[in-house]
């Protein structure tokens, strides 16, 4: 990893993360304010891009020391054959029917009252055969409904409530702060597809590659180590989410003030990331189930 | 030298073109050019005049005025009574630089018929006209030929043809015959003595050829050396009917020759004397 | 045997005549005023007037309130030095490299004959799909971004540089070949100012798209410039202030077309297009 | 050079003369190398197609071959393959045909959109006046910052992809449009005016005629830009389409089939491309001709 | 009537500019068109000869061939003793379509000292000869402006002046005169005259003038119409200091002018005699 080797001034190990500017990482901005990474020699850069097409090959060119990432996109990269591996959790669904950071929306008035009745109707999620499109998917199964019925298509979170309220789309499945926007806009949640997968589940996590890892060894344990600092820190004190929230997002402060946090658990829940793996063989975004002992060490 | 003293020689006619006061300055470049400081002539119909002058006094400019292509800096342009804003309908015009003056992309007869569908002109009657000038101009065999398959003399002509099939009322050549050879240009100066005697067409002619001048117009107007004003109108008193052999050695035409030539001499050598 | 100097610029006198066709040239700021008045008002009414959700599509007072607040911000002014750093290098990357191809290629039809294929394969990859091949390569930082804007721009010059060397008059090729003017002197002297007008064309249009994808490289990439606050505003849900950076960045548009406008004016004094626009 | 004489009566006199009636000239072709190349000709234009790109394939595998080449980088092989498997199968119909179809009306209406605006900016200074900095402004806007206006206003079907591609590929056409009805040969124009040739005809016989070698060079621009903004509009809202299936494949890290999905962009930009080159060859044929009548050919 | 003949008029010169059974077809349009079937004839070193042909016959078709911008269908040029396959160097050519072989981007002076620049001539020699060519063609008032701030005639003389300058050992000129003024093209023709006879350089002179060819020429070439062919060569013995005035007046002038006026006419009708 090239910059891993840099020392800075004061002896601090230069490490880069790749990381998007959305609430999930709320921890490592926490954890970089509150000086966990320097304490351990880590001098962490953030830089932060809008998606995965320059995360992975930033961390596989080791540009990137290690990055942000929701899981799914990890297990596909590890099935595909991407020596990726997990360092730490990143965030993790709330487990609370109703009040989860991300949920399937639809308008005030529409005729869809559950989330079986979402087959046949357009939903919108950001990213296509990804952690989105699984869980609704599971949603609608759980609720009784067919799976297959539902015809997604992707769009951007932000621009899903307009497409919503111009009635382009029947539902969209959106995450903070895009969710408060909707139920502050009086639209109706009816499903939390999170918790319809797995109640402890977690949705995205930090990792990076196995050549990374194996380059350095005990620099990862110290990120590792500081990053579940950070995830401590960031539970136990929403207040301080919330403020640093506001210094690296151009989230309004009132959103920021009302909406829903995720939990920051320290530890990845191995058994939900088996859960999802298992439903993305079933949908059929993979062909069999990649080693998530590999992929979870 | 009043333009009505012309009019006599056949008959009074009424007044086809009338330039009073023209002035034209160019301001495009770094300082700008005066090129015809004040022209003042009239044109009866059906009257056919030739314009020399020294190389840059303005000819061309003036045509342009004329043919309501260019706005002058003053005075104005008056055709049959009427002021020239815009390009008049009837008024067909050959320019100097005929190569440039031809599409490209259009044979040879698609050029000369072009403005023959802008007149509405029935097919039958187009294609008869279109065939009719490009045998005038010799040029029946390149119908298909496009502009540039043909040499400089052949485009020459087929802008002369288009000109000619256009049948208009008023007919401003800019050295037209510039390019042909001396058969070829004896051939065409007859052609437009006839299509002027059949149509009864204004014509207004441009050339260098002092010989040209005398021997197609009924009048020649000299220009003088810029700042351009009418040096001379000379009446050429020859016979309507002309023929290249003995109207050449007529003495008269010898007369008027030398006269013209030494206008154009002068004028060439400075400020002309406002009548020679 | 001397033709008469150029007459003494009498000013033009008298009024003009009533009727004449007046071609004054046009008054350009004021006009072009006009018209970007008229987009705003434009832009005000249609979200006002409900046409689309003004909570989704703010109107122009409210983008350009935001934009002036910002504009107050040196992180503002950062990220659009950010931006037109890579912006101004993948440029001159692109063009030099276009204009050096495109001449060579161009005037060696032979060789040229080769390529066509290649070029026409190469031309319809999107810049985007690069992204990650750039990141792998040269990891997050300016050479990324420089990639996907000479890549993109290449393009655009190269092929307006083939069309204009096509263009050269063969009447005056022949002048210069006939005055055994070398293959560089015709290329300087002959083929480079006929190329000019389609050089010009294929200048503004890669300054707008080198524009793009520099800010779409820091979009995705993430490094820092317009792009990264435009992720940040969407992904904070920041309506506004998306759309003042948009605004700043059609701004920028129109300062460097009002710069590549003048330099053509300079350089293509003599074209039709221009003079015609300041002849009589 | 030196060509067989042709041996036969020169039936084109300048000027008719009795003897020689005006025939049209001779049908007969005169039995040189013109004919004779042909077989060698055909070789020589495989070779111009084939050549080139069979040297950077190579030299591509050769670098492939490598063993620190890496996984976004697979053998041409890997990438023939997948390319046999994707694109001779159903997906042909349903991604490829359909983004085909949007391209090439998106194609069509920025042809139409930009040589009309571009000839009526072009014609009157004071219009271009008023226009150019609106257009600029506009010309500067990343198309992808658009789409959820598009979205509101063309809805997220095939009219907001189509919305894409005519605006982010119209900017060639207008642009060059404009110069080269600028660029109008005044001689010609005043021509044109004195024989009382205006309206549609001027457009159609002067205008769009000699500006029409600078307004090919804006098509075959856009025609590479639209297969770009196919791509690009398909990351939005979609489902389906070749820019889908691309972007999904690089984000699922299905790296042989995301290249194979570039492959055969280029491989349409390139028949599109030739497609085009012989609609330019029948218009533009007086230019070219003009050209090479000066050489003597 | 071989080539040879006139070398005795002033002395044996060597051979300069050779051409052997030149042909030259077009095979851009649709159907193949032979401009020129069969030329042979030679110049000698500091020759000056007039080309003359009716329009259409091939004449700048020639001199495209004898200038290396074209390859003859067959046959071969020569100039002195080496066969031409690109344009040779010391060879300065106007053009027919003078306007076009401007540069419109370049001002009249950058125009004329262009080819001295590549010539490598020094900073004080160049602007020496631009200054005397552009006076001698009477712009030296237009130096700054550019080509299309100029009238027809004026272009023309820009293109002469920078040939002119150009100081060549061989000198083509397609109708140089074509667009200036009777005076002018008096003066002109003594300005070729002028420079040939100080320079000695060897000038093949295409004109449509008759009058012209004779003036200026030691022989003048007659070409038949197409399918063309060399239909007379006609020797110029008129003394070599010649006058507007004395020389046009001289009997032998009126001879051989009325002779090469019979040729071209007989040109003009068909197949022509091989000799007159
Ligand atoms: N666009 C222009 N800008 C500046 N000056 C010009 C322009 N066009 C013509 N002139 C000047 O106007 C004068 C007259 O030009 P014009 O073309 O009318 O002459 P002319 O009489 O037709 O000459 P010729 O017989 O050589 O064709 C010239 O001195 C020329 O330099
Ligand atoms: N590019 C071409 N394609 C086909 N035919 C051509 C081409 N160029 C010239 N020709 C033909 O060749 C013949 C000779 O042309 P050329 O220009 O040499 O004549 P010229 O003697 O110079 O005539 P002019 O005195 O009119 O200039 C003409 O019949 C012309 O139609
Ligand atoms: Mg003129
Ligand atoms: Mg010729």
């Amino acid at each position: 990893s090239a910059s891993g080797e840099d020392t800075a001034d004061g002896g601090l190990t230069t490490v880069t993360a790749g990381v998007i500017p959305i609430v999930d990482v709320a921890p490592i901005y926490l954890g970089v304010d509150q000086g966990f990474f320097s304490d351990r020699g880590i001098d962490l850069q953030l830089e932060a891009g809008s998606g995965g097409a320059a995360i992975v090959p930033g961390v596989v060119s080791g540009e990137y020391d290690f990055a942000f990432s929701n899981v799914a996109s990890l297990i596909v990269a590890r099935e595909q054959g991407l020596p990726l591996t997990t360092l730490g959790n990143g965030a993790t669904s709330v487990g609370e029917q109703g009040a989860d950071f991300g949920g399937v929306f639809v308008l005030e008035d529409s005729d869809i009252t559950d989330a079986a009745e979402l087959a046949g109707a357009t939903v919108a999620i950001n990213n296509l055969n990804n952690i989105g499109d699984t869980t609704v998917r599971q949603s609608v199964r759980v609720a009784g409904g067919d799976p297959e019925e539902v015809d997604f298509v992707e769009l951007p979170f932000p621009d899903m409530p307009a497409a919503l309220e111009t009635g382009q789309i029947d539902a969209v499945w959106a995450v903070e702060p895009f969710a408060s926007a909707i139920r502050t806009a009086g639209h109706r949640e009816i499903a939390s597809n999170f918790v319809d997968t797995h109640p402890d589940l977690s949705v995205a996590v930090y990792f990076t590659s196995e050549q990374n890892r194996a380059q350095d060894p005990e620099l990862f344990e110290d990120i590792t180590a500081a990053l579940e600092e950070s995830l401590a820190y960031a539970q136990d004190n929403p207040d301080e989410v919330r403020r640093i929230l506001g210094t690296y997002t151009e989230i309004d402060a009132q959103v920021i003030e009302e909406m829903v946090l995720p939990r920051f658990p320290a530890e990845i829940s191995a058994e939900s990331v088996r859960t999802l793996a298992d439903l993305m063989v079933t949908d059929g975004l993979i062909e069999t189930e990649p080693d998530l002992d590999a992929l979870l060490p | 030298m009043p333009a009505t003293d012309t009019t006599h020689h056949r008959g009074v006619r009424p007044g086809m073109l009338k330039v009073t006061g023209l002035q034209k300055i160019y301001n495009g470049g770094p300082a700008p050019v005066e090129a015809v400081r004040d022209l003042t002539f009239e044109l009866a119909e059906g009257e056919l005049v030739c314009l020399v002058g020294p190389s840059g006094c303005g000819k061309t400019t003036l045509l342009k005025c004329i043919a309501g292509l260019m706005a002058p800096t003053s005075g104005t342009v008056e055709l049959a009574g009427e002021p020239v804003l815009s390009p008049p309908p009837g008024m067909a015009v050959v320019f100097q630089e005929y190569g440039r003056s031809l599409f490209a992309w259009m044979s040879v007869r698609a050029n000369v018929e072009l403005p023959l569908k802008e007149k509405k002109l029935p097919r039958a009657r187009r294609e008869e006209l279109v065939a009719e000038s490009l045998e005038a101009v010799g040029l029946t065999a390149f119908a298909d030929a496009y502009p540039w398959q043909l040499s400089g003399g052949m485009q020459q002509r087929v802008a002369i043809a288009r000109a000619i099939a256009y049948e208009p009322q008023v007919l401003l050549m800019d050295e037209p015959f510039a390019a042909v050879d001396a058969q070829t240009r004896a051939d065409l100066e007859d052609l437009v003595r006839s299509i002027w005697q059949r149509l009864g067409v204004t014509v207004l002619f441009v050339t260098h050829d002092i010989d040209e001048a005398v021997y197609l117009g009924e009048r020649v107007l000299v220009l003088s050396n810029s700042p351009t004003v009418v040096q001379d109108d000379v009446t050429v008193d020859l016979p309507v009917e002309r023929d290249q052999l003995t109207t050449r050695q007529d003495e008269r035409f010898t007369r008027l020759r030398a006269h013209v030539y030494a206008q154009i001499q002068q004028a060439k050598k400075g400020t002309a004397p406002t009548a020679a | 045997m001397s033709t008469a100097a150029v007459p003494p610029a009498p000013a033009p006198r008298g009024a003009r005549r009533p009727g004449a066709r007046v071609r004054t040239a046009p008054n350009r700021p004021v006009l072009g005023s006009a018209g970007v008045l008229a987009l705003l008002l434009l832009w005000e009414a249609v979200p006002r007037l409900g046409a689309v959700p003004e909570r989704h599509f703010p109107p122009a007072s409210e983008v350009l309130a935001t934009l002036a607040e910002r504009a107050g911000t040196t992180p503002f002014w950062e990220a659009v030095g950010h931006t037109l750093f890579g912006w101004a290098l993948g440029l001159a990357i692109a063009f030099a490299a276009a204009v050096l191809l495109g001449f060579a290629l161009g005037s060696a039809p032979r060789v040229r004959a080769f390529t066509t294929s290649t070029v026409d394969f190469l031309r319809p990859i999107p810049s985007v799909a690069l992204i990650p091949l750039a990141v792998l390569m040269y990891g997050t930082d300016i050479r990324s971004t420089l990639l996907l804007v000479v890549y993109a721009c290449f393009w655009l010059i190269y092929i307006q540089v083939l069309y204009g060397v096509a263009d050269v008059d063969p009447v005056a090729e022949q002048t210069a070949l006939s005055y055994g003017l070398g293959r560089l002197a015709r290329i300087r002297h002959v083929v480079w100012p006929t190329t000019l007008p389609y050089l010009m064309t294929g200048l503004r249009l890669a300054a707008s798209v080198g524009l793009i994808l520099s800010i779409t490289a820091q979009l995705i990439i993430g490094s820092p410039g317009i792009g990264q606050q435009i992720t940040a505003a969407q992904q904070g849900g920041a309506v506004a202030l998306v759309y003042a950076w948009i605004v700043a960045t059609g701004v920028l548009g129109v300062v460097i077309n009002l710069g590549v406008r003048a330099l053509e004016h300079r350089v293509l004094r003599w074209h039709t297009s221009v003079r015609g626009e300041s002849a009589a | 050079m030196n060509r067989p004489t042709v041996d036969r009566p020169r039936a084109a006199p300048a000027a008719p003369t009795e003897q020689e009636a005006p025939v049209a000239r001779p049908p007969r072709r005169p039995a040189g190398a013109a004919r004779t190349a042909r077989p060698a000709g055909a070789l020589l234009r495989t070779a111009h197609v084939l050549l080139l790109p069979a040297v950077l394939v190579g030299a591509y595998w050769a670098f492939t071959a490598r063993p620190d080449a890496g996984f976004y980088t697979p053998t041409p092989d890997a990438i023939a393959g997948a390319f046999a498997e994707l694109w001779f199968s159903e997906r042909l119909f349903v991604d490829v045909l359909p983004s085909l179809g949007r391209l090439l009306t998106g194609f069509a209406l920025a042809a139409l959109v930009g040589v009309g605006l571009g000839v009526l900016l072009g014609l009157d200074a004071r219009v271009r006046a008023i226009a150019e900095p609106v257009l600029e402004f506009l010309r500067a806007i990343p198309p992808p910052v658009l789409v959820p206006l598009m979205i509101m206003l063309a809805g997220i079907d095939d009219g907001m992809k189509v919305a894409v591609i005519v605006f982010g590929c119209v900017w060639p056409i207008l642009l060059n449009t404009v110069e080269g009805v600028r660029a109008v040969d005044p001689v010609l124009a005043d021509t044109a005016r004195c024989y009382g040739i205006g309206g549609v005809t001027r457009l159609r016989v002067l205008v769009l005629r000699s500006a029409s070698p600078q307004i090919m060079a804006g098509l075959r621009l856009a025609l590479a830009l639209a297969i770009i903004l196919m791509v690009i509009s398909e990351m939005f809202a979609s489902s389906s389409g070749l820019g889908f299936a691309i972007v999904q494949f690089q984000r699922t890290f299905a790296i042989p089939e995301m290249w194979a999905g570039m492959v055969l962009l280029g491989i349409i930009g390139f028949v599109l491309s030739s497609l085009f080159e012989l609609v330019e060859g029948r218009v533009l044929g007086w230019y070219r001709g003009l050209r090479s009548a000066h050489r003597g050919e």
